[in-house]
């Protein structure tokens, strides 16, 4: 049995302009261990879609449709108080900006072990303090017995980075999710934090849900992708399947118009228009405005289609 | 951290002594009170001896020079009504004063910072509404208006409290007797309606403000109990700011006893500056303005000072 | 290609220090640059490749006036243009031209887009109203950027559409020199290539001349004829596209290279997290300034910081041990 | 009818409250600018006042009675918020057109300009604004003029800061960094390019300071140091009726009080409704 399964997930927001449905029927599953890469642009619901797993939408959002089934038991069904005790326990999540992501005024090591104190009853403060610095010392934070004293604001993005990380993974969660992790890092600190979290999902025996827009990140570290597109997904496979060998013509377009590093300097290969509002969507396929196969026949939403054990949603692929 | 407390010293110091000029300045330009002072049938003669007695008949810089001199040695000069020391009779009522804009502020804090709280976690409940309807008219009814009807309901119509005066005093202050109490009460709420309203209001605005950040989503997302989050993360942060205002709001609430004990002759500050400016009783106004300041400015030290340690961002 | 010899701008020995507060009385100096030199050559593209705080920003702003250098010269055309503020500059200024990396803070966003695209004209002109609105069609046209836009504020764009108009803001007096500061980095990657492509063409149209200031290693490879990497304020390595990415000395670039993700490389392995973080550019150390995160550093490193050395073929390197690892 | 289209004014209309506040201030504006269509005498005018007609408690023809000379209260409360309203909205424009400017040039030209400016504000807001307005007051002497000039010199303090506050974010944007590189004039990027970029929470505190400033205008008055008792404002029609509040004649200072209350409480329900919907940091 998957360690997580998402049905027909549907989270929208009631706004004064209108309905917005960021996240509207996906559905996904991940096993024990394994890495998922959920890929998309700025507004195609995949942080929501992270947000609503752990019930961390706040109004005017809400859950209207569909089943997080999380270890037996359904996320959506859970009061707040017994989601707690999974939050940060069972399920944990690393944000995309680490400079607003720790509490300026609360030092490094309480809020680590707090982590801890509020999950795991009977646990001594001399006890969590000593798994913290151990767990600092994991993340590759250098003087960590110091580092348990400083505030945030002493510390660099890729060191603030490693505290969250190490936050997340205090309590050896079945699943992590990450939104972004590194987008707001440099080059470097990216490889060396998403080099991290490969390495020590793998160690803690964690799932990891990985978003990001960055198409390339996701394919040096997961082991399935789902591709989003206007809050839905549009292809959703294993990583070779999806990289190498994309149905879907949104997916073609966005690994096709990336720049190579092999390749000499002519014109890249892009996707027209724009990704259209979740406010004025179009009749049938999302993408079709966009697509060079488009025809009448896509003014229909395109079915679920199963092929080798891929799903697209696309007239056009047979 | 030694060296940050003396480049603020320095800087309040500096404050206090442009204050002092400017204070000095404004009273000089003020008007001659040997008018006032003399009676109507006085000769000329006898008011250039008065003038020559009260050393105003000397130029700007050297009544400035002595009046320097003069506060170096603790002395402001006499009051010209009261013939006294101008600094013991304002130090003679400070006590009544400061004991008002204490409490007002005690109360406000212990009312405003809660309220302002409760009011921020569910914003649309009605009873957030009702504070927040309350605290509008907190800031929107002038001192004055709601010590008259206090007056008006308690003392006139229910007759269940005195409306003037201070009561009995027992060791600087009456807030240890009945009686004392009794006179107390309407002066301090008067006094602490608007505070209490502002405190609310910032506190409230400062917490919706922190409830968005990441980081007390990410509280949340790693389990920290809903009431922690409220209680430590997020108003840890939103107290910050309050303490600035705070300071401030102290410095108004001894400006504002003016009006209090104006309406409640109640025998502090307030009514002497009042009495005093009327009479342009020079030494008494320089030496309650220059005391007023060195409060206001004394707070501020203060709470930079104090800045330092609760804000882990600013420490040295 | 129109590649060229003929050098458009000169940046010789560029210095540029800001005196920060580090706390609430104790100021220090900040190196931004560091004795930044380079040439850049008429209708080619030079781009200034490095991590956040590497100074290349600094660089951009300089060269458009929005900063002035505390040492070193910038000539362009023949003038001196290091110390001087945009408005000192007389004609000169109307011919270099910025992009910025966001879209959304670049364009004002009470101003209509046609006073927008106007505003280059009113100041450096004489065009008469008709003119004027003649020129901004025509280069709508170029850009892509629909008429009915005009009459538009800026909030009504996607970034996308955003950053279009600033490019036709920036080419309105078709300048011979064109600063772009990340100006893809804050779009979505189906608009990227679409922001690249118009770039890339009308540099053609127009033969202008680039400065392209990314850390985007891939782009870089993809726009630019000339490449020079920054590292704290310096640079670290020069050389052609094709002889750096061939062969790249410099232990930084290497490590840059290394590390960027694509979909066709693994993962970075365990050594990757040897590699540290960037450090201040206040307090900076005597050797060189890459040592603490060096794989390969010795004693010496320590002791002197190292010059930029010709290699041949006009690649240059920082570095004296290239070759001994 | 674009404006209501705006997203802005659609969501200050959707809170009762102020909306509410929004009309009584209106009908409250309409009462001062024409007084005399609304009350039963013009209360300056001696020969329509009666002394028969001395301390009427509220009836048919005084609808809320009248004070010792015979003045029908209800006119002269019409009268007095004229004068109350004035002194605000004086005030208000004088201090934000001086604050604003002030603030603008401070935070933009930084260094010395900004030093002199800003320690200004600093030792002015080491006194309590009430006691510098009264200081000046009690030097002056009263006048509705002069309590306008003070209220100013009081007020400017708070706009010159937030000002600035906001000039100093602005001017590092790109846009103004891009009208700077064009080689525009200083003058040109404060006042064309930054100052509409400003105006939202300019516009948020003046009407939290107008009715500041109507308030500390009503004290000032209260304590006879503020309009002369000739033209009463609220706060002197208040003040004069508390001299008889305790021998029972009550209605002489309330109902002049509930009316400042009313109108001091539609100008904040306005304020706060706007603080809320233009401070971005409430915003997603």
């Amino acid at each position: 049995m998957a360690l997580l399964e998402v049905k027909n997930l549907k989270t929208y927001f009631f706004t004064r302009s209108g309905v917005i449905k960021s996240v509207d029927g996906t559905s996904f599953s991940i096993e024990k261990g394994e890495i998922l890469g959920i890929v998309g642009e700025s507004g195609a619901g995949k942080s929501i879609t992270g947000f609503s797993i752990l019930g961390l939408i706040d109004p005017p959002g809400k859950i209207v449709e569909g089943e997080i089934n999380f270890d037996g038991r359904d996320l959506v069904k859970l009061s707040q108080d017994e989601l707690q005790k999974i939050r940060g326990n069972e399920i944990s999540i690393i944000f995309q900006d680490p400079q607003t992501s720790l509490n300026p005024v609360i030092s490094i090591g309480k809020q680590l072990m707090e982590t801890i104190l509020y999950h795991r009853k009977g646990v001594s403060k001399k006890e969590a303090y000593n798994s913290c610095v151990e767990i600092l010392k994991t993340v590759g934070l250098p003087a960590a017995e110091k580092r348990m004293k400083s505030y945030p604001h002493q510390l660099s993005g890729g060191m603030k980075q490693r505290v969250v990380i190490a936050m997340a993974l205090l309590n050896n969660p079945k699943l992590l999710i990450a939104d972004e992790p590194t987008t707001a890092l440099d080059v470097t600190i990216q490889a060396q934090i998403l080099y991290l979290m490969k390495k020590l999902s793998k160690d803690f025996h964690s799932a990891l849900i990985l978003i990001t827009h960055d198409i390339a990140v996701v394919s040096q570290l997961c082991d399935k992708i789902a591709v989003m597109y206007a809050g839905r997904i549009v292809e959703y496979g294993s990583k070779e399947d999806v990289i190498f060998n994309p149905l879907h013509p949104y997916t073609k377009g966005l690994i096709e118009c990336l720049p190579k590093l092999n390749d000499d300097k002519k014109r890249l290969y892009q996707i027209p228009g724009i990704m259209p509002s979740l406010l004025g969507l179009p009749e049938g396929c999302y993408f079709k405005d966009r697509c060079e196969f488009a025809d009448e026949q896509c003014d229909v939403y395109p079915p679920r289609q199963e092929i080798d054990k891929r799903i697209v949603f696309c007239h056009k692929v047979k | 951290m030694l060296k940050y407390i003396l480049n603020r010293l320095f800087h309040s110091v500096i404050v206090m002594f442009v204050i002092s000029f400017i204070v000095f300045f404004i009273m000089f330009k003020a008007g001659d009170p040997v008018q006032l002072l003399l009676p109507p049938d006085a000769t000329q003669q006898d008011v250039i001896e008065m003038r020559h007695a009260l050393g105003i008949d000397q130029s700007f810089i050297k009544q400035y020079e002595a009046f320097l001199k003069n506060v170096a040695k603790g002395n402001l000069g006499n009051s010209f009504v009261y013939g006294q020391p101008a600094l013991n009779v304002v130090f003679e009522r400070l006590p009544a004063t400061l004991e008002l804009s204490v409490l007002a502020m005690i109360f406000s804090i212990l009312f405003g910072i809660p309220l302002g709280i409760i009011a921020s976690i569910k914003p649309k409940a009605w009873y957030s509404k009702v504070i927040m309807f309350l605290s509008l008219s907190g800031i929107s009814v002038p001192i004055f208006w709601t010590g008259m009807i206090l007056v008006l309901v308690f003392s006139v119509l229910l007759g269940w409290l005195p409306s003037s005066g201070r009561g009995e005093v027992y060791l600087f202050t009456s807030a240890f007797t009945w009686d004392g109490i009794k006179h107390l009460i309407m002066p301090v709420l008067t006094l602490s309606f608007f505070q209490l309203a502002l405190i609310l209001r910032l506190t409230r605005t400062g917490m919706m403000e922190v409830m968005m950040q990441d980081y007390i989503k990410l509280a949340t997302a790693k389990g920290v109990p809903r009431r922690v989050v409220v209680y430590y993360h997020a108003l840890k942060n939103s107290l910050i700011p309050l303490v600035t205002v705070i300071g401030i709001q102290f410095g108004q609430l001894v400006a504002f006893t003016i009006v209090t004990e104006t309406i409640f002759a109640w025998p502090g500050t307030g009514k002497l500056i009042i009495d005093s400016i009327q009479n342009l009783d020079r030494p008494i106004v320089v030496a309650y303005l220059l005391i007023i300041s060195f409060i206001f400015v004394a707070i501020n030290f203060v709470v930079d000072v104090l800045y330092t340690f609760i804000d882990p961002r600013v420490r040295v | 290609m129109s590649q060229s010899e003929v050098k458009l701008l000169e940046v010789k020995d560029v210095e540029k220090i800001f005196n920060v507060n580090i706390s609430t009385f104790k100021k220090k100096d900040l190196h931004a640059l560091n004795k930044v030199s380079f040439d850049i050559y008429k209708g080619t593209t030079l781009s200034l490749v490095g991590e956040s705080g590497c100074g290349k920003t600094t660089v951009g702003k300089v060269i458009l006036g929005l900063y002035q250098a505390t040492e070193g010269s910038v000539i362009f055309r023949d003038k001196d243009i290091a110390k001087l503020g945009p408005s000192q500059r007389d004609n000169v200024q109307k011919d270099i031209q910025m992009i910025f990396q966001d879209p959304y803070s670049s364009l004002n966003p009470r101003k209509k887009i046609k006073t927008i695209l106007e505003q280059p004209l009113k100041i450096h002109t004489k065009m008469t109203k008709e003119e004027r609105k003649e020129a901004i069609l025509s280069l709508c046209d170029d850009v892509g950027i629909d008429y009915s836009y005009l009459e538009r504020y800026p909030h009504q764009f996607s970034g996308g559409q955003r950053q279009r108009i600033a490019i036709a803001r920036a080419m309105m007096l078709k300048p011979e020199l064109i600063l772009a500061d990340e100006p893809i980095s804050a779009l979505d990657v189906s608009i990227q290539a679409q922001i690249l492509n118009l770039m890339m063409d009308l540099q053609e149209k127009y033969n202008s001349t680039m400065l392209f200031i990314t850390h985007d290693i891939s782009v870089v490879k993809h726009i630019s004829d000339y490449i020079a990497v920054m590292y704290l304020g310096e640079i670290v390595e020069y050389a052609s596209k094709k002889e750096l990415f061939a062969n790249p000395q410099h232990p930084y670039t290497k490590m840059l290279f290394s590390t960027v993700p694509d979909i066709h490389t693994p993962l970075a392995t365990e050594s990757v997290l040897k590699t540290g973080e960037i450090q201040s550019p206040i307090d900076l150390p005597i050797g060189c300034f890459f040592q603490n995160r060096c794989l390969y550093k010795d004693k010496n490193c320590e002791l002197e910081h190292p010059d930029l050395t010709d290699l041949g073929e006009n690649h240059l390197a920082r570095c004296p041990r290239i070759g001994s690892f | 009818m674009q404006f209501f289209k705006n997203e802005l004014v659609v969501e200050f209309f959707e809170d009762k409250l102020a909306v509410g506040g929004l009309v009584i201030f209106i009908f409250l504006c309409v009462l001062a600018l024409f007084p005399s269509l609304f009350s039963y005498q013009n209360p300056y005018d001696l020969t329509q006042l009666f002394l028969q007609n001395s301390f009427q408690p509220p009836n048919h023809t005084f609808w809320l009675g009248t004070d010792e000379q015979g003045r029908d209260i209800f006119s002269a409360m019409v009268y007095g918020l004229r004068i109350s309203l004035y002194v605000g909205l004086a005030s208000t424009i004088l201090s934000v057109t001086i604050g604003y400017t002030l603030g603008l040039i401070s935070g933009y030209y930084g260094g010395w300009v900004d030093t002199i400016i800003m320690r200004i504000a600093d030792i002015q807001l080491s006194f309590p604004a009430i006691l510098i307005a009264l200081i000046i007051m009690a030097l002056w002497g009263e006048g509705i003029g002069k309590v306008v000039i003070a209220i100013t010199i009081v007020n400017w303090v708070y706009y010159a800061r937030t000002a600035r506050g906001v000039v100093l974010s602005e001017k590092e944007k790109d846009y103004a960094q891009s009208a700077k590189a064009l080689g525009m004039s200083n003058f040109g990027i404060i006042f064309s390019e930054i100052l509409p970029n400003t105006t939202a929470p300019i516009i948020v505190i003046a009407t939290v300071r107008i009715a500041n400033a109507i308030i500390l205008e009503a004290t000032l008055s209260f304590l006879g140091l503020g309009v002369p008792i000739t033209e009463p404002s609220l706060g002197s029609l208040i003040a004069n009726g508390y001299q008889v509040l305790f021998s029972g004649y009550w209605w002489d200072s309330v109902f002049p009080g509930v009316l400042l209350m009313v109108l001091v409480v539609s100008i904040n329900l306005i304020g706060d409704r706007m603080r809320d919907i233009m401070n971005p940091r409430l915003k997603r």
